[in-house]
Protein backbone atom coordinates (compact mmCIF):
# COMPACT_ATOMS: atom_id res chain seq x y z
CA UNK A 1 0.00 0.00 0.00
CA UNK A 2 1.37 3.35 -0.92
CA UNK A 3 0.28 6.68 0.01
CA UNK A 4 -0.13 9.25 -3.22
CA UNK A 5 -0.60 12.43 -2.21
CA UNK A 6 -1.13 15.64 -4.34
CA UNK A 7 -0.41 19.58 -3.87
CA UNK A 8 -1.62 22.59 -5.95
CA UNK A 9 -3.23 22.14 -9.11
CA UNK A 10 -2.08 18.55 -9.55
CA UNK A 11 -4.75 18.07 -6.61
CA UNK A 12 -7.82 20.30 -8.06
CA UNK A 13 -7.21 18.35 -11.70
CA UNK A 14 -7.44 15.20 -10.04
CA UNK A 15 -10.25 16.31 -7.36
CA UNK A 16 -8.28 14.40 -4.56
CA UNK A 17 -5.66 16.08 -2.15
CA UNK A 18 -4.59 11.91 -1.89
CA UNK A 19 -5.08 8.57 -2.49
CA UNK A 20 -4.14 4.74 -1.02
CA UNK A 21 -3.60 2.64 -3.70
CA UNK A 22 -2.43 -1.33 -4.30
CA UNK A 23 0.09 -0.67 -6.56
CA UNK A 24 3.34 -3.33 -7.64
CA UNK A 25 4.74 -0.27 -9.46
CA UNK A 26 8.90 -0.52 -9.98
CA UNK A 27 9.52 2.83 -10.17
CA UNK A 28 7.69 6.45 -10.20
CA UNK A 29 7.14 5.98 -13.83
CA UNK A 30 5.38 2.87 -13.91
CA UNK A 31 2.73 4.46 -11.18
CA UNK A 32 2.14 7.39 -12.86
CA UNK A 33 1.28 4.90 -15.71
CA UNK A 34 -1.26 2.79 -13.49
CA UNK A 35 -2.55 6.01 -12.08
CA UNK A 36 -3.57 7.66 -15.64
CA UNK A 37 -5.13 4.66 -16.44
CA UNK A 38 -8.12 4.94 -13.37
CA UNK A 39 -9.79 7.80 -14.77
CA UNK A 40 -10.18 11.12 -17.24
CA UNK A 41 -9.23 13.30 -14.18
CA UNK A 42 -5.86 11.35 -13.48
CA UNK A 43 -5.13 10.91 -17.26
CA UNK A 44 -5.47 15.14 -17.75
CA UNK A 45 -3.26 15.32 -14.76
CA UNK A 46 -0.45 13.13 -15.17
CA UNK A 47 -1.03 14.46 -19.04
CA UNK A 48 2.49 16.18 -19.04
CA UNK A 49 4.85 14.94 -16.57
CA UNK A 50 7.81 17.34 -17.31
CA UNK A 51 5.22 20.24 -15.65
CA UNK A 52 5.28 18.04 -12.57
CA UNK A 53 7.85 16.94 -9.72
CA UNK A 54 7.91 14.26 -7.17
CA UNK A 55 9.06 13.58 -3.97
CA UNK A 56 9.39 9.90 -2.22
CA UNK A 57 9.00 9.84 1.18
CA UNK A 58 9.66 13.20 1.31
CA UNK A 59 12.53 13.69 -0.85
CA UNK A 60 12.59 15.16 -4.13
CA UNK A 61 13.55 12.55 -6.64
CA UNK A 62 12.67 12.06 -10.55
CA UNK A 63 10.35 9.80 -12.40
CA UNK A 64 12.70 7.35 -12.64
CA UNK A 65 12.91 6.69 -9.12
CA UNK A 66 12.38 2.85 -7.34
CA UNK A 67 9.62 2.62 -5.34
CA UNK A 68 11.26 -0.48 -3.49
CA UNK A 69 10.12 -0.21 0.32
CA UNK A 70 8.33 3.79 -0.74
CA UNK A 71 5.51 4.26 1.67
CA UNK A 72 4.07 7.77 0.39
CA UNK A 73 4.73 9.34 -3.11
CA UNK A 74 3.56 12.90 -3.98
CA UNK A 75 2.99 15.03 -7.32
CA UNK A 76 3.04 18.46 -7.62
CA UNK A 77 4.00 21.31 -9.89
CA UNK A 78 7.39 22.88 -9.63
CA UNK A 79 7.61 24.83 -6.10
CA UNK A 80 6.88 28.51 -5.72
CA UNK A 81 8.15 29.05 -2.53
CA UNK A 82 10.08 32.22 -1.26
CA UNK B 1 20.31 27.30 13.32
CA UNK B 2 16.17 27.56 13.58
CA UNK B 3 13.72 26.62 11.00
CA UNK B 4 9.92 27.91 11.59
CA UNK B 5 6.70 27.08 9.42
CA UNK B 6 3.83 29.07 10.73
CA UNK B 7 0.41 30.18 9.46
CA UNK B 8 0.68 33.06 11.70
CA UNK B 9 2.54 36.10 11.17
CA UNK B 10 5.99 36.94 12.61
CA UNK B 11 7.33 40.33 13.74
CA UNK B 12 9.71 40.93 11.50
CA UNK B 13 11.58 43.82 13.31
CA UNK B 14 11.50 41.50 16.40
CA UNK B 15 12.83 38.85 14.58
CA UNK B 16 15.81 40.77 13.60
CA UNK B 17 16.59 42.22 16.66
CA UNK B 18 16.44 38.84 17.97
CA UNK B 19 18.57 36.68 15.46
CA UNK B 20 20.81 39.68 15.22
CA UNK B 21 21.13 40.08 19.05
CA UNK B 22 22.11 36.07 19.55
CA UNK B 23 24.95 35.64 17.53
CA UNK B 24 28.20 35.89 19.41
CA UNK B 25 31.59 36.46 16.97
CA UNK B 26 29.90 37.43 13.89
CA UNK B 27 30.59 40.67 12.06
CA UNK B 28 28.00 40.58 9.67
CA UNK B 29 24.44 39.95 9.37
CA UNK B 30 22.11 39.45 6.42
CA UNK B 31 18.61 39.18 6.20
CA UNK B 32 15.98 38.83 3.51
CA UNK B 33 11.99 39.35 3.60
CA UNK B 34 9.78 38.30 1.06
CA UNK B 35 6.51 40.15 0.72
CA UNK B 36 3.11 39.49 -0.77
CA UNK B 37 3.78 42.22 -3.89
CA UNK B 38 -0.17 43.64 -5.37
CA UNK B 39 -0.38 42.38 -9.05
CA UNK B 40 0.53 45.04 -12.53
CA UNK B 41 -3.42 45.98 -12.22
CA UNK B 42 -3.69 46.30 -8.83
CA UNK B 43 -6.30 43.94 -8.07
CA UNK B 44 -4.61 40.76 -6.13
CA UNK B 45 -7.13 40.20 -3.11
CA UNK B 46 -5.21 37.95 -1.20
CA UNK B 47 -2.12 35.35 -1.66
CA UNK B 48 -2.81 32.02 -0.26
CA UNK B 49 -0.30 29.57 0.43
CA UNK B 50 0.04 25.34 0.51
CA UNK B 51 2.67 23.18 1.38
CA UNK B 52 3.42 19.73 2.19
CA UNK B 53 3.52 19.68 5.75
CA UNK B 54 5.56 16.18 6.25
CA UNK B 55 8.27 17.22 3.77
CA UNK B 56 8.43 21.19 4.70
CA UNK B 57 10.30 21.37 7.49
CA UNK B 58 12.54 18.42 6.32
CA UNK B 59 13.55 20.29 3.35
CA UNK B 60 14.46 23.49 5.06
CA UNK B 61 16.36 21.70 7.45
CA UNK B 62 18.23 20.65 4.31
CA UNK B 63 18.71 23.20 2.66
CA UNK B 64 19.94 24.93 5.76
CA UNK B 65 22.40 21.81 6.34
CA UNK B 66 23.54 22.62 2.71
CA UNK B 67 24.20 26.52 2.83
CA UNK B 68 26.44 25.26 6.17
CA UNK B 69 28.11 23.26 4.33
CA UNK B 70 29.59 25.97 2.04
CA UNK B 71 29.66 28.94 4.25
CA UNK B 72 30.93 28.45 7.79
CA UNK B 73 27.85 30.72 9.42
CA UNK B 74 27.68 31.44 13.26
CA UNK B 75 23.68 31.42 12.84
CA UNK B 76 21.08 30.87 10.05
CA UNK B 77 17.55 31.31 10.56
CA UNK B 78 14.49 30.94 8.15
CA UNK B 79 10.42 31.68 8.85
CA UNK B 80 8.02 30.55 6.42
CA UNK B 81 4.10 31.43 6.48
CA UNK B 82 1.32 29.60 4.87
CA UNK B 83 -1.82 30.46 4.29
CA UNK B 84 -4.06 33.24 3.33
CA UNK B 85 -2.14 36.52 3.19
CA UNK B 86 -2.86 39.85 1.68
CA UNK B 87 -0.56 42.08 -0.05
CA UNK B 88 2.03 43.88 1.74
CA UNK B 89 2.34 40.91 4.37
CA UNK B 90 5.18 39.38 4.68
CA UNK B 91 5.44 35.59 2.91
CA UNK B 92 9.08 34.41 4.76
CA UNK B 93 12.50 35.75 5.98
CA UNK B 94 16.12 34.36 5.98
CA UNK B 95 18.09 36.01 8.38
CA UNK B 96 22.19 34.40 8.51
CA UNK B 97 25.32 35.89 10.67
CA UNK B 98 28.92 35.12 9.86
CA UNK B 99 32.50 36.54 10.52
CA UNK B 100 32.89 38.07 7.01
CA UNK B 101 29.55 39.78 4.40
CA UNK B 102 31.15 37.53 1.87
CA UNK B 103 29.74 34.51 4.14
CA UNK B 104 26.69 35.99 4.96
CA UNK B 105 25.24 36.90 1.80
CA UNK B 106 26.17 34.43 0.13
CA UNK B 107 24.28 31.98 2.21
CA UNK B 108 21.09 33.76 2.58
CA UNK B 109 21.23 34.48 -1.32
CA UNK B 110 21.90 30.04 -1.63
CA UNK B 111 18.82 29.72 0.69
CA UNK B 112 16.63 31.75 -1.32
CA UNK B 113 17.24 30.13 -4.38
CA UNK B 114 17.03 26.69 -2.72
CA UNK B 115 13.47 28.77 -1.28
CA UNK B 116 12.13 29.54 -4.54
CA UNK B 117 12.15 26.45 -6.05
CA UNK B 118 13.45 23.43 -3.88
CA UNK B 119 11.01 24.28 -0.77
CA UNK B 120 7.34 22.23 -1.39
CA UNK B 121 4.86 25.76 -0.90
CA UNK B 122 2.91 26.73 -3.91
CA UNK B 123 1.53 30.02 -4.37
CA UNK B 124 -2.43 31.20 -5.21
CA UNK B 125 -3.36 34.32 -6.42
CA UNK B 126 -7.32 35.22 -5.70
CA UNK B 127 -8.00 38.92 -7.05
CA UNK B 128 -11.17 40.84 -6.42
CA UNK B 129 -12.86 39.87 -9.76
CA UNK B 130 -13.16 36.76 -7.50
CA UNK B 131 -9.71 34.81 -10.72
CA UNK B 132 -7.87 32.33 -9.28
CA UNK B 133 -4.34 31.03 -10.65
CA UNK B 134 -1.32 29.13 -9.30
CA UNK B 135 1.77 31.17 -9.35
CA UNK B 136 3.84 30.06 -12.49
CA UNK B 137 7.67 29.32 -11.32
CA UNK B 138 10.08 31.38 -12.85
CA UNK B 139 12.51 30.08 -15.66
CA UNK B 140 15.28 33.01 -13.41
CA UNK B 141 14.94 30.92 -10.41
CA UNK B 142 15.81 27.98 -11.92
CA UNK B 143 18.75 29.07 -13.55
CA UNK B 144 19.82 31.20 -10.34
CA UNK B 145 20.24 27.36 -8.84
CA UNK B 146 22.96 27.10 -11.23
CA UNK B 147 25.64 29.37 -10.22
CA UNK B 148 25.59 26.80 -6.96
CA UNK B 149 26.66 24.01 -8.69
CA UNK C 1 16.20 57.10 0.15
CA UNK C 2 17.58 57.85 3.62
CA UNK C 3 21.38 58.04 4.84
CA UNK C 4 22.33 58.86 8.34
CA UNK C 5 25.78 59.05 10.02
CA UNK C 6 25.76 59.31 13.54
CA UNK C 7 27.72 58.53 16.78
CA UNK C 8 24.63 57.63 18.86
CA UNK C 9 23.46 53.40 18.41
CA UNK C 10 20.66 52.98 16.26
CA UNK C 11 17.85 50.28 16.85
CA UNK C 12 18.35 47.49 14.46
CA UNK C 13 15.03 45.92 14.74
CA UNK C 14 13.12 48.88 14.84
CA UNK C 15 15.21 50.51 11.80
CA UNK C 16 14.49 47.04 9.98
CA UNK C 17 10.88 47.35 10.56
CA UNK C 18 10.29 50.73 9.91
CA UNK C 19 12.13 50.34 6.32
CA UNK C 20 9.97 47.62 5.26
CA UNK C 21 6.83 49.12 6.62
CA UNK C 22 7.69 52.40 4.65
CA UNK C 23 8.08 50.80 1.06
CA UNK C 24 5.09 50.28 -1.15
CA UNK C 25 5.02 48.13 -4.24
CA UNK C 26 8.48 45.94 -2.60
CA UNK C 27 8.45 42.31 -3.04
CA UNK C 28 11.87 41.89 -1.32
CA UNK C 29 13.90 43.24 1.16
CA UNK C 30 17.42 43.06 2.63
CA UNK C 31 19.39 44.45 5.45
CA UNK C 32 22.91 43.76 6.24
CA UNK C 33 24.10 45.35 9.68
CA UNK C 34 28.09 45.03 10.55
CA UNK C 35 28.93 44.20 13.81
CA UNK C 36 32.30 44.90 15.93
CA UNK C 37 34.05 41.93 16.21
CA UNK C 38 36.49 40.90 18.68
CA UNK C 39 39.97 40.32 17.59
CA UNK C 40 41.17 36.38 17.57
CA UNK C 41 42.49 37.01 21.29
CA UNK C 42 39.77 38.36 22.60
CA UNK C 43 41.54 41.43 23.48
CA UNK C 44 39.53 44.06 21.69
CA UNK C 45 38.14 46.69 24.38
CA UNK C 46 37.01 49.24 21.62
CA UNK C 47 36.60 50.33 18.01
CA UNK C 48 37.01 53.89 17.29
CA UNK C 49 35.68 55.03 14.00
CA UNK C 50 36.89 58.68 12.39
CA UNK C 51 35.31 59.84 9.55
CA UNK C 52 36.07 62.95 7.32
CA UNK C 53 32.72 64.74 7.92
CA UNK C 54 32.00 66.77 4.95
CA UNK C 55 32.86 64.12 2.98
CA UNK C 56 30.64 61.75 4.12
CA UNK C 57 27.15 62.45 3.43
CA UNK C 58 28.15 63.47 0.05
CA UNK C 59 30.14 59.85 -0.71
CA UNK C 60 27.27 57.82 0.63
CA UNK C 61 24.55 59.86 -1.35
CA UNK C 62 26.68 59.38 -4.33
CA UNK C 63 27.00 55.69 -3.46
CA UNK C 64 22.99 55.34 -3.16
CA UNK C 65 22.84 57.06 -6.63
CA UNK C 66 25.03 54.76 -8.49
CA UNK C 67 22.92 51.92 -6.59
CA UNK C 68 20.03 53.07 -7.85
CA UNK C 69 21.06 54.07 -11.71
CA UNK C 70 21.67 50.14 -11.34
CA UNK C 71 18.76 48.52 -10.24
CA UNK C 72 15.31 49.69 -9.85
CA UNK C 73 15.08 50.45 -5.59
CA UNK C 74 11.63 50.89 -4.12
CA UNK C 75 13.63 52.26 -1.23
CA UNK C 76 17.57 51.78 0.42
CA UNK C 77 18.97 53.02 3.66
CA UNK C 78 21.90 53.18 4.78
CA UNK C 79 22.75 54.21 8.39
CA UNK C 80 26.97 54.61 9.65
CA UNK C 81 27.78 55.46 13.11
CA UNK C 82 31.24 57.14 14.09
CA UNK C 83 33.29 57.34 17.58
CA UNK C 84 33.73 54.90 20.13
CA UNK C 85 32.24 51.34 20.03
CA UNK C 86 32.59 48.27 21.78
CA UNK C 87 32.48 44.82 20.97
CA UNK C 88 28.79 43.29 19.44
CA UNK C 89 27.74 46.94 18.84
CA UNK C 90 26.53 47.73 15.52
CA UNK C 91 28.43 49.65 13.18
CA UNK C 92 26.50 50.47 11.09
CA UNK C 93 23.15 48.84 8.28
CA UNK C 94 22.42 48.93 4.83
CA UNK C 95 18.75 48.15 3.66
CA UNK C 96 17.62 48.14 0.48
CA UNK C 97 13.53 47.23 -1.10
CA UNK C 98 12.82 46.56 -4.81
CA UNK C 99 10.10 43.93 -6.66
CA UNK C 100 12.57 41.18 -6.89
CA UNK C 101 15.37 39.52 -5.03
CA UNK C 102 17.91 39.82 -7.30
CA UNK C 103 17.96 43.72 -7.21
CA UNK C 104 17.68 43.72 -3.74
CA UNK C 105 20.56 41.44 -3.00
CA UNK C 106 22.71 43.23 -5.71
CA UNK C 107 22.19 46.48 -4.57
CA UNK C 108 22.87 45.62 -0.85
CA UNK C 109 26.34 44.40 -1.54
CA UNK C 110 27.10 46.60 -3.66
CA UNK C 111 26.63 49.28 -0.67
CA UNK C 112 28.71 47.53 0.93
CA UNK C 113 31.57 46.95 -1.32
CA UNK C 114 31.57 50.38 -1.57
CA UNK C 115 31.14 51.65 1.82
CA UNK C 116 34.01 48.98 2.59
CA UNK C 117 36.39 51.03 0.44
CA UNK C 118 34.88 54.35 -1.01
CA UNK C 119 33.49 55.54 2.09
CA UNK C 120 35.54 58.00 4.09
CA UNK C 121 35.56 56.02 7.50
CA UNK C 122 38.74 54.59 9.32
CA UNK C 123 38.72 51.91 12.13
CA UNK C 124 41.22 51.86 14.88
CA UNK C 125 41.10 48.81 17.37
CA UNK C 126 42.07 49.66 21.22
CA UNK C 127 42.96 46.57 23.14
CA UNK C 128 42.99 46.16 26.53
CA UNK C 129 46.64 46.30 27.37
CA UNK C 130 46.71 49.48 25.76
CA UNK C 131 47.46 48.71 22.22
CA UNK C 132 46.16 50.76 19.29
CA UNK C 133 46.21 50.16 15.67
CA UNK C 134 44.64 51.45 12.72
CA UNK C 135 42.59 48.25 10.83
CA UNK C 136 43.85 47.63 7.27
CA UNK C 137 42.14 47.74 4.04
CA UNK C 138 41.57 44.41 2.97
CA UNK C 139 42.91 43.65 -0.55
CA UNK C 140 39.37 41.59 -0.92
CA UNK C 141 37.39 44.54 -0.60
CA UNK C 142 39.07 46.34 -3.26
CA UNK C 143 38.94 43.28 -5.39
CA UNK C 144 34.98 43.03 -4.71
CA UNK C 145 34.64 46.30 -6.03
CA UNK C 146 35.80 45.06 -9.35
CA UNK C 147 32.91 42.87 -9.85
CA UNK C 148 30.76 45.57 -10.42
CA UNK C 149 32.71 47.43 -13.66
CA UNK D 1 44.89 79.60 0.43
CA UNK D 2 44.41 75.91 0.18
CA UNK D 3 42.94 73.59 2.80
CA UNK D 4 45.25 70.65 3.88
CA UNK D 5 43.01 68.09 6.09
CA UNK D 6 44.82 64.44 7.11
CA UNK D 7 43.20 61.55 8.71
CA UNK D 8 44.22 58.24 10.63
CA UNK D 9 47.43 57.56 10.53
CA UNK D 10 48.19 60.62 8.07
CA UNK D 11 47.07 62.77 10.94
CA UNK D 12 49.01 61.22 13.64
CA UNK D 13 52.43 60.51 11.54
CA UNK D 14 52.02 64.85 10.87
CA UNK D 15 50.83 65.90 14.22
CA UNK D 16 48.38 67.64 12.63
CA UNK D 17 44.33 67.10 11.52
CA UNK D 18 44.99 70.12 9.03
CA UNK D 19 46.70 72.92 8.00
CA UNK D 20 45.97 76.24 5.37
CA UNK D 21 49.02 76.58 2.91
CA UNK D 22 49.98 79.11 0.68
CA UNK D 23 50.67 77.60 -2.72
CA UNK D 24 50.66 78.00 -6.07
CA UNK D 25 50.72 73.93 -7.27
CA UNK D 26 49.20 72.96 -10.04
CA UNK D 27 48.46 69.05 -8.74
CA UNK D 28 48.23 67.39 -5.98
CA UNK D 29 51.45 65.79 -7.02
CA UNK D 30 53.34 68.91 -6.51
CA UNK D 31 51.09 69.74 -3.72
CA UNK D 32 52.77 66.60 -1.97
CA UNK D 33 56.13 67.38 -3.24
CA UNK D 34 55.45 70.77 -1.43
CA UNK D 35 54.46 69.66 1.83
CA UNK D 36 56.82 66.76 2.10
CA UNK D 37 59.45 69.43 2.08
CA UNK D 38 57.68 71.32 5.09
CA UNK D 39 59.76 69.32 7.95
CA UNK D 40 60.71 65.00 8.34
CA UNK D 41 56.74 64.54 9.93
CA UNK D 42 55.45 65.27 6.68
CA UNK D 43 57.80 63.54 4.59
CA UNK D 44 57.59 60.96 6.54
CA UNK D 45 53.84 60.77 5.75
CA UNK D 46 53.98 61.29 2.51
CA UNK D 47 56.94 58.72 1.88
CA UNK D 48 55.24 56.27 0.28
CA UNK D 49 51.62 57.98 -1.57
CA UNK D 50 50.70 54.70 -3.23
CA UNK D 51 50.06 53.69 0.75
CA UNK D 52 47.67 56.94 0.45
CA UNK D 53 44.15 58.40 -1.00
CA UNK D 54 43.58 61.88 -1.95
CA UNK D 55 40.30 63.73 -1.89
CA UNK D 56 40.08 67.44 -3.94
CA UNK D 57 37.30 68.89 -2.60
CA UNK D 58 35.38 66.08 -0.88
CA UNK D 59 35.63 64.38 -3.86
CA UNK D 60 38.19 61.01 -4.40
CA UNK D 61 40.45 61.91 -6.78
CA UNK D 62 44.25 60.58 -8.14
CA UNK D 63 47.84 62.65 -7.15
CA UNK D 64 47.27 63.85 -11.08
CA UNK D 65 44.29 65.99 -10.53
CA UNK D 66 44.77 70.10 -11.06
CA UNK D 67 44.08 72.04 -8.27
CA UNK D 68 43.01 75.24 -9.99
CA UNK D 69 40.35 76.59 -8.02
CA UNK D 70 40.78 73.66 -5.80
CA UNK D 71 39.57 75.48 -2.01
CA UNK D 72 40.13 71.77 0.21
CA UNK D 73 42.51 68.66 -0.35
CA UNK D 74 42.21 65.81 2.03
CA UNK D 75 45.05 63.05 2.53
CA UNK D 76 44.28 59.72 4.02
CA UNK D 77 44.77 55.92 4.08
CA UNK D 78 42.57 53.30 2.12
CA UNK D 79 39.57 53.44 4.23
CA UNK D 80 37.70 50.70 5.93
CA UNK D 81 33.75 51.38 5.98
CA UNK D 82 31.21 49.57 6.34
Amino acid sequence: MLDVLYFAWVRERIGLPGERVETGAATVRALVAELSATDARHAAAFADISALRVAVDQELTDFDAPLAGAREVAFFPPMTGG
Amino acid sequence: MTVRVQAAPFDYGAECARFAAGVAGAGAVVTFAGVVRDNDAGTLKRMVIEHYPAMTEKALTAIVGQARARWPLCDCLIIHRYGALVPGEMIMMVATAARHRAAAFGAAEFLMDYLKSRAPFWKREITSDGGAAWVESRSEDEGALRRWN
